[in-house]
């Protein structure tokens, strides 16, 4: 065997020569600032991220604290286009005359009702510019959570060449980068929402305030709405995205910096049964006085958990599904609805407008963040009457011409 | 899945030269034009060319990847073994690579070689688990894939480590509209193709994947056999580990997300290699992989939604593996039509050669 | 060397070291779990000759071998090679030691070429990489020595006839340079035209100076060919002769301690045949082709014929396995359009297959599941009622095991092949087709077998009898038919004798006199199964009553 | 097998083995060994585990992957394999949302729809595999593939529409008490009904065909039995579960688009545990859904121990190879099975004392 086992190894050696001599794309080495924020390894004890974990960098943690009171610009009734803190680059460059634009978007995935809504939006946005006949083709590779394909489907519309602008959503923030990066260098206008990457070579990185504030605003929720040691119990998808770690991290922090006592963190994968039975077994071992929930999914299968229990509902931290919105207006409970704001999917669209127009648009696009209170649920609730209950309240398309029939009967 | 594999026993092998029948992996070859063909013919329709530069180099860096798994896969399937733990050795070794670079060019080499190492490692567990403990091949690598999602999980938080942009070459290089991953792939695959076809371990995978007693009584060290195939298997799916580690500039636990073991093994098995083992070509899985990297390509180009992908991906599989299991049933004689789908054939298959029990029962 | 030299018993030809002794056995005992299996067992085998080693089921024969073989180690006596004593580790080591054994099973890869499995576990190298050139030289190489000229290396084993087959698994043997061959029923399998081929071939070995010890249960084999005879009998040596100096009786008489006659079950005057249950009307398919006769209700009809002659495609065609495309079968005077064993057994037909192991059995399952089976099947609504019948069809046939929840894999071939009766018995079919029913087992269960022939005669079901034993045929048959290249040659009336079936399925009778010598297979074509050499009565073994005397 | 038997009539049972004999005969008893322990120190972690409220939430989550068990065995006993019963739970829920979409009055209709449909992959599974000659693994790979694709192409990505309380109750409610309190889960009624009508279909003529027909095909099917048709029924029976399944997991959690991932995986592992041997032929149901309970027991210990859920994989993944291992180690030559599937009665079988399993 080991002259084959050698044969092998050779051959990954001979590889590398290859590489080392052959002219390449590769972008700028993305290392610096790479290095930092991607995760290094942590010790096994400490397993599920939060405050002192590399998930925690404080500056932004403040930033995005301080910027949920900032008063965004632009138009209130259009939250999509408002932006807050806004520093506005410059256009001219990608300013180009008529309409029927190749406008190309590379997709993560549409692999959660997240996306999915948002995804509806985002194609009914783009109706409207075909309409004007600005869009001519809509190009769209999904890559189904595979950021390797992602790469290749990026790389590709950058190969082909004939996209006027670039939208990319990022399946992971690290991996994604030197994607991203090739794509900046070809000339093309390179649009970047929810999740980022470590760059700033594109255009515009739209994205919501972030995960520190949504992670804050459910932490902070329950801290004011519980008594001082109350248990609360942290409910996780899953470890290692980063929006999702840092939305724990702003939450351990708060927690550890508060009264309550997290009694435990499960990751559940999303997974409605799984999480009700974490739940069912967290009461089974005592009282859960609030849960935190980095995401929606699944929030009702932990409602219920307490209810089959025969427990007084907890203090809740959901998100704006609707499934949700209506569990809680059902039964009544204290809760709040942290919101990542969806309409987010409608913004990269009407940026790539303005870039062809040559306005100025904000380098970092940050678009306000607000979580659903008790007083305005009913409002939220009567908006989206007809929608799914995997819908999502705060996807700002109301006033697109597919409303409502794009995202109730899909 | 036993018997109706077993209904392939009854073919001719490319090597028997004499009146000697199409094999396996010329049909497979011959599905692929087919479907270059009727893809280009859609994409031109759709007004786009399938063979364009950028279509082209999609089309194969697509192959890259699952070709590396693929090929791993194809030994310990040619051993009547089974690896599900691939996906998850990935992630490690994208992350051991990655990690262990740490953004240093000079570190490269021990880069690769920690990962490869690290790769090697976790197949020999597999190998034994297989071997000694006598646990169901799927069962033992789904447990040590298992063990490994574990591991990552804890140590890793999503992305790790940062590859030097040296290396990250191996993930961005083309010659022409041929990426560098592919061609080492394609190297990978040639030295498998030595392996099987010109080495004794290759002709001792066959022979245990064909009948481990006949392959004992013949002095082959069947464990050890199969435990160099998962060895062999673990370390091509590390190489596709160090390949995403190039590629994403960092190594990500959530690769094993991406269901590369199922895929490996479906692109294995449509590459006319018998799910049971004794049969099969490392050249027949590049063209199964190939043939789900067009597949790939053209959806990709003609925009077809991603879930229909999955649809049209599934119904292909089935359909190509019900195709050569027509095909593969002898029609030379009416019995061993019937017979086809028997676990035991006694004498055609030369089944049952454990030395111990002659019974006077004839064999007929 | 030739036919006529190894006939010469007493007197090995002339040349060289032709009386050296390869391999001696001096006080061979073997004991498992505290019951002796062979005791005190001398054996000299010299080169270039063909020294046979027979004796009933239980003798020891495979043990003894297994001995040799380097599968088990004595626990007396020594073994010696060319004068010095060795112990074998393995059957590997004693075939690099020159010692090769030719098991029952083949030891072959079916997808493999010739070449690849000769060379299996030692391909010749060059640099590192197998050297295929070298590998089918040689391999061509060694066939053309041993004149099969029928042969070539790069043909898949799996395409090969058994024969070939059986000839690659000597060709192996051989090629390791073998000093001494066993083999263990190299014929077993082979159709008498294919003995030929095996014949010419061990001739050709020990006039290379191989020696050859050569076990069968087929006496004319062993006076065709044998130059010495040695006896075993319930594990100690009884005789060693020169093949010259005793007859086919007196060697029957040594081995079974019975006399050859009245063997057979006698035909039953009383039993006149009734109406005809089963006829095919100018039926064929790819493999046979216008076949037309009747059995009627109580009659036992004969299919003889050699193998491949369409025998077994006729009884596959009958019961639906590979139907036939032409011609008309009809079950009890209604034309039956059977498509599949399922409509077969529906109709009343019964298959008893000739490969119980393959097709008659599920090894891991019980005796009862097994023999529920067609029930459980076929008819399940009554099956439940109909399967309590089975524990009487059981001991009627006197099958022998500790429980009706055992195994069918423990079970002796014997024994087994009564759970496959007792599976077709107890469906109570009209017509019931016997594909070789008494092949590979003992002398009690073929008694066995014979008797029930006669009952379900006398019960007035038809009864189609394939076998390749002339003897049975004549001694149990009511007509003969018989196969030739998947025709019907003709029809025999009872009692013709052997040689002129066997000239109808040769074919005129060509080289039919080779064919003339008594075949007492039927006697003595024991089964030898390990565990009964081995294990004798261990108590996790119930095969040892599958002995000779089982059927006393 | 203990005496020579010479004796003419069999005996209907073998003798009763000893204790120890029993104990560490065949896979099956270490998964009782395995759940007993497991429960044993779920007891131990956390005594109010054992009050009843408890145990029968434990069952409620428990019940769909024991139903799935009970499916997945027959197709495995047969010799195949059913990689599809994971997507088929998750597109059973989602129909069944978005077709009754909260609607009361179309409960019946869309478990009845569902069921239809449950049997209509089965039945497309069978056939391919026995009919096409497609190995089960890939087929069902298919399947996996096409439902996940279909099911989420028809929603759009998302489920959409809502489950009816009505439907529900099977997987969340129970008889007996009021909600809260102790009750009896309908979803454990619904176990043991299908675990007793599993144990007597494998005593009826049909189990033992299908059994017969795991071990060797070719008899079986010399014997009469429509091989086809048998093992097409197996994958019925393994999507009809699945649909019950589905029904339970719908009815427990309501609609998330993950509902059913990684169940197929989940179903095959606890029937292995359970001692049933891939390849078909050997063991029985009632340890299959012992294999089940044991996992689903597993994962409850974890969380009673406060196991990171990050090792929880890891010390999952010991625990399946150690048990299987263990069933798999040689005791009685006999009792080996090789290494890779699929396990034929060939092989290892080389003690002398070993009764040949004569061949031909």
């Amino acid at each position: 065997m080991r002259p084959a086992r050698a044969l092998v190894a050779g051959a990954a050696v001979a590889t590398l020569f290859l590489t080392a001599a052959c002219t390449t794309d590769t972008p700028t080495d993305p290392a610096d600032g790479g290095g930092e924020t991607s995760a290094e390894e942590t010790d096994g004890g400490e397993e599920t991220g939060g405050a002192d974990s590399e998930w925690f960098v404080q500056a932004d943690y403040d930033r995005q604290l301080a910027q949920r009171e900032v008063v965004p610009e632009g138009p209130g009734e259009e939250p999509w286009l408002q932006a807050i803190e806004p520093e506005y680059v410059d256009t001219a460059e990608f300013a180009s005359e008529g309409g029927d634009k190749t406008l190309c978007f590379s997709n993560a995935s549409v692999s959660n009702p997240w996306r999915v809504t948002g995804w509806i939006t985002m194609q009914q946005q783009v109706e409207v510019l075909q309409e004007d006949g600005l869009i001519g083709e809509f190009r769209v590779s999904d890559a189904a959570d595979d950021d390797n394909k992602q790469i290749s489907d990026i790389q590709a519309f950058v190969e082909a060449g004939d996209c006027d602008a670039i939208i990319v959503s990022p399946s992971t923030t690290a991996t994604l980068t030197p994607a991203v990066e090739a794509a900046c260098e070809s000339g093309k206008p390179v649009i970047v929402f929810d999740r980022g990457v470590e760059s700033d070579c594109m255009v515009t990185f739209i994205h919501p305030i972030g995960g520190y504030a949504y992670g804050a605003d459910g932490a902070e929720f329950l801290v004011d709405n519980l008594e001082p040691g109350s248990k609360v119990l942290a409910l996780r998808i899953l470890p290692g995205v980063d929006v999702l770690e840092n939305r724990w991290a702003a939450a351990d922090k708060i927690f550890s910096e508060s009264e309550l006592e997290v009694v435990g963190t499960e990751f559940t994968g999303g997974d409605a049964a799984a999480i009700k039975d974490l739940v069912t077994q967290y009461l089974q071992r005592g009282d859960v006085d609030g849960i935190w929930m980095d995401a929606g999914d699944g929030a009702v299968a932990a409602v219920e958990a307490f209810e089959d229990a025969g427990k007084p509902y907890p203090v809740f931290m959901g998100e704006d599904e609707m499934s949700f919105l209506r569990k809680w207006q059902d039964t009544d409970m204290t809760a709040i609805g942290a919101v990542y704001s969806n309409f987010q999917w409608r913004t990269p669209i009407l940026a790539a407008q303005k870039i062809w127009a040559g306005e100025e648009v904000p380098s970092e696009w940050v678009l306000p963040q607000a979580p659903i209170e008790a007083e305005e649920l009913d409002a939220y609730l009567d908006a989206n009457a007809e929608m799914p209950s995997l819908h999502y309240a705060k996807f700002g398309g109301e006033d697109l011409p597919g409303f409502p029939e794009a995202w109730t009967d899909r | 899945m036993s018997t109706a594999v077993a209904t392939a026993t009854p073919t001719a092998r490319p090597t028997s030269r004499r009146r000697r029948r199409i094999g396996s992996t010329e049909i497979v070859y011959l599905a692929l034009v087919g479907i270059l063909v009727v893809a280009g013919v859609l994409v031109a329709m759709g007004g786009g060319n399938l063979f364009s530069t950028a279509n082209t180099a999609y089309m194969l860096t697509q192959t890259s990847l699952l070709g590396f798994v693929a090929i791993g896969q194809t030994f310990v399937i040619l051993c009547r073994s089974l690896d599900l733990s691939v996906g998850y050795v990935v992630a490690l070794c994208s992350i051991v690579g990655a990690t262990t670079m740490a953004g240093d060019p000079s570190r490269v080499w021990l880069g690769v070689v920690a990962a490869l190492a690290a790769a090697a490692g976790i197949g020999l567990v597999n190998g034994l688990v297989v071997t000694k403990l006598r646990v169901n091949a799927f069962i033992a690598t789904l447990g040590v894939g298992l063990i490994v999602k574990g591991y990552l999980d804890t140590q890793f938080k999503g992305p790790a480590g940062d590859v030097p942009s040296s290396f990250q070459m191996f993930g961005y290089t083309r010659v022409g509209p041929v990426p560098i991953s592919t061609i080492v792939m394609l190297v990978v695959a040639a030295v498998g193709i030595v392996l099987l076809t010109r080495t004794r371990q290759g002709y001792h995978m066959f022979a245990v994947g064909g009948n481990v007693d006949v392959a004992r009584l013949s002095g082959i060290r069947a464990d050890r056999t199969v435990i160099i195939a998962h060895v062999l298997c673990s370390t091509c799916a590390g190489i596709a580990g160090l390949l995403i580690a190039a590629r994403f500039g960092t190594g990500n636990a959530l690769v094993y997300s991406y269901g590369l073991d199922l895929d490996s093994i479906a692109a294995v098995v449509l590459g006319g290699t018998l799910l049971l083992g004794g049969r099969g070509s490392v050249a027949g899985t590049v063209g199964g992989v190939l043939i789900l990297a067009v597949l790939d390509t053209v959806f990709n180009v003609l925009d077809v939604d991603p879930f229909f992908k999955d649809v049209l991906r599934g119904v292909v599989i089935i359909a190509a593996v019900a195709l050569y299991a027509r095909r593969q049933i002898d029609p030379a004689s009416s019995r061993a039509r019937f017979r086809s789908n028997r676990r035991r054939d006694p004498v055609r298959s030369g089944a049952r050669p454990d030395p111990t029990t002659t019974d006077g029962g004839a064999s007929a | 060397m030739t036919a006529t030299t190894t006939r010469e018993p007493d007197a090995p030809a002339p040349g060289g070291d032709r009386d050296e002794i390869i391999l001696r056995l001096r006080g061979i005992g073997k004991e498992f779990f505290g019951n002796s299996v062979l005791r005190d067992i001398d054996l000299d085998v010299r080169a270039g000759e063909v020294h046979a080693l027979v004796g009933e089921n239980g003798a020891g024969k495979s043990t003894l071998m297994k001995i040799i073989a380097g599968v088990h180690r004595p626990d007396a006596g020594s073994v010696e090679l060319d004068g010095s004593a060795v112990t074998f580790a393995s059957p590997l080591a004693a075939q690099h030691a020159g010692v090769s054994t030719v098991f029952q099973e083949f030891n072959l890869l079916p997808e493999r070429s010739v070449a690849e499995n000769v060379y299996l576990g030692r391909e010749p190298r060059r640099a590192g990489l197998v050297d295929r050139g070298r590998m089918h030289a040689d391999t061509n190489r060694l066939l053309a020595d041993l004149g099969l000229t029928g042969l070539e290396s790069h043909q898949r084993v799996g395409s090969l006839s058994v024969a070939q087959q059986q000839i690659v698994e000597i060709v192996k043997a051989v090629s390791y340079d073998a000093r001494f061959i066993s083999m263990d029923e190299p014929t077993a399998a082979l159709a008498d035209q294919e003995v030929e081929l095996l014949y010419e071939l061990v001739r050709r070995l020990s006039g290379r100076g191989v020696a050859i010890l050569y076990v069968s249960h087929r006496l004319k084999e062993i006076f065709d060919l044998c130059d010495t005879i040695t006896v075993l009998k319930d594990g100690n040596h009884v005789l060693t002769t020169p093949t010259a100096e005793i007859d086919p009786d007196g060697l029957v008489r040594t081995m079974v301690g019975r006399e050859f006659a009245g063997y057979f079950p006698d035909r039953d005057p009383s039993i006149v045949p009734g109406d005809v249950r089963l006829a095919l009307d100018g039926v064929g398919n790819t493999q046979v082709d216008d076949v037309s006769f009747e059995v009627r209700a109580g009659e036992i009809v004969a299919l003889a014929g050699l193998q491949g002659s369409g025998r077994t495609e006729i009884a596959h065609g009958i019961f639906g396995v590979a139907g036939f495309s032409r011609g008309r079968v009809l079950v009890g005077g209604r034309a039956v359009d059977v498509r599949s064993p399922r409509q077969a057994v529906r109709a009343g037909l019964a298959l008893v297959t000739e490969d119980r192991k393959a097709e008659g059995l599920a090894l891991g399952q019980s005796i009862l599941a097994n023999a529920r089976l067609v029930l459980d099947a076929v008819i399940p609504r009554s099956a439940d009622r109909r399967a309590r019948r089975i524990p009487g069809i059981l001991s009627s046939l006197e099958l022998v095991a500790a429980s009706q929840e055992t195994e069918v894999q423990y079970l002796s071939g014997g024994n087994q092949q009564k759970v496959v009766l007792a599976k077709w018995l107890v469906t109570e079919p009209q017509v019931i087709v016997l594909d070789e029913p008494t092949r590979g087992i003992d002398v009690g269960a073929k008694r066995a077998v014979y008797d029930l022939m006669r009952e379900l005669t006398a019960n007035g079901v038809a009864v189609l009898f394939i076998s390749s034993e002339l003897p049975e045929v004549v001694a149990m048959a009511d007509r003969i038919l018989v196969m030739r290249d998947g025709l019907l040659a003709g029809q025999l009336p009872a009692g013709s004798d052997e040689e002129t079936v066997m000239a109808l399925a040769t074919g005129a009778g060509v080289d039919s006199g080779e064919h003339l010598a008594v075949d007492l297979g039927a006697v003595s074509h024991t089964d030898d199964l390990p565990g009964t050499d081995g294990a004798g009565p261990h108590p996790d073994h119930p095969s040892r009553s599958t002995g000779p005397k089982e059927d006393r | 097998m203990t005496t020579v038997a010479t004796r003419r009539e069999l005996p209907v049972r073998a003798p009763r083995p000893s204790l120890l004999e029993r104990l560490t005969a065949g896979g099956s008893w270490t998964v009782f060994a395995l759940l007993l322990l497991v429960f044993v120190l779920i007891f131990v972690m956390n005594p109010s585990f054992a009050e009843p409220s408890s145990l029968m939430a434990f069952v409620k989550k428990a019940a769909p992957l024991v139903i799935l068990a009970i499916g997945q065995y027959f197709v495995i006993v047969s010799g195949e394999f059913d990689l599809s019963v994971g997507s088929l739970v998750g597109a059973q829920v989602v129909i069944a949302a978005k077709v009754m979409d909260g609607q009361d009055e179309l409960t019946w209709p869309v478990t009845a729809l569902m069921i239809g449909f449950g049997l209509l992959v089965g039945l497309v599974n069978g056939l391919v595999t026995t009919l096409l000659k497609v190995p089960s693994f890939i087929t069902t790979l298919g399947m996996m593939l096409v439902l996940y694709g279909a099911i989420r192409l028809w929603t759009g990505g998302a489920p959409t529409g809502a489950l009816t309380e009505q439907f529900r109750q099977w997987g969340r409610g129970g008889i007996f008490g009021e909600p809260g309190q102790f009750q009896v889960p309908y979803a454990l009624i619904v176990v043991v009904v299908l675990g007793v009508l599993a144990v007597l279909l494998m005593r009826r003529p049909f189990g033992r065909t299908l059994m017969a027909t795991g071990d060797n095909d070719v008899a079986a099917s010399y014997s009469g039995s429509p091989v086809w048709w048998v093992r097409t029924r197996a994958f019925l029976l393994s999507g009809f579960m699945a649909t019950i399944a589905g029904i339970l997991i719908g009815g427990y959690a309501g609609v998330t688009a993950q509902v059913g991932e990684g169940l197929e995986f989940m179903a095959i592992t606890a029937v292995v545990l359970g001692g049933v041997v891939l390849g078909g032929g050997r063991g029985t149901v009632v340890a299959a859904m012992a294999g089940a309970l044991t996992l689903e027991a597993l994962f409850t210990l974890f969380n009673q121990l406060g196991l990171p859920s990050t090792i929880r994989p890891v010390v999952q993944g010991v625990i399946i190879i150690a048990a299987v291992a263990y069933a798999a180690m040689p005791r009685k030559a006999r009792r080996r099975r090789p290494a890779v599937p699929p396990p034929s009665a060939a092989g290892d079988a080389a003690e002398p004392k070993e009764p040949a399993p004569t061949h031909a």
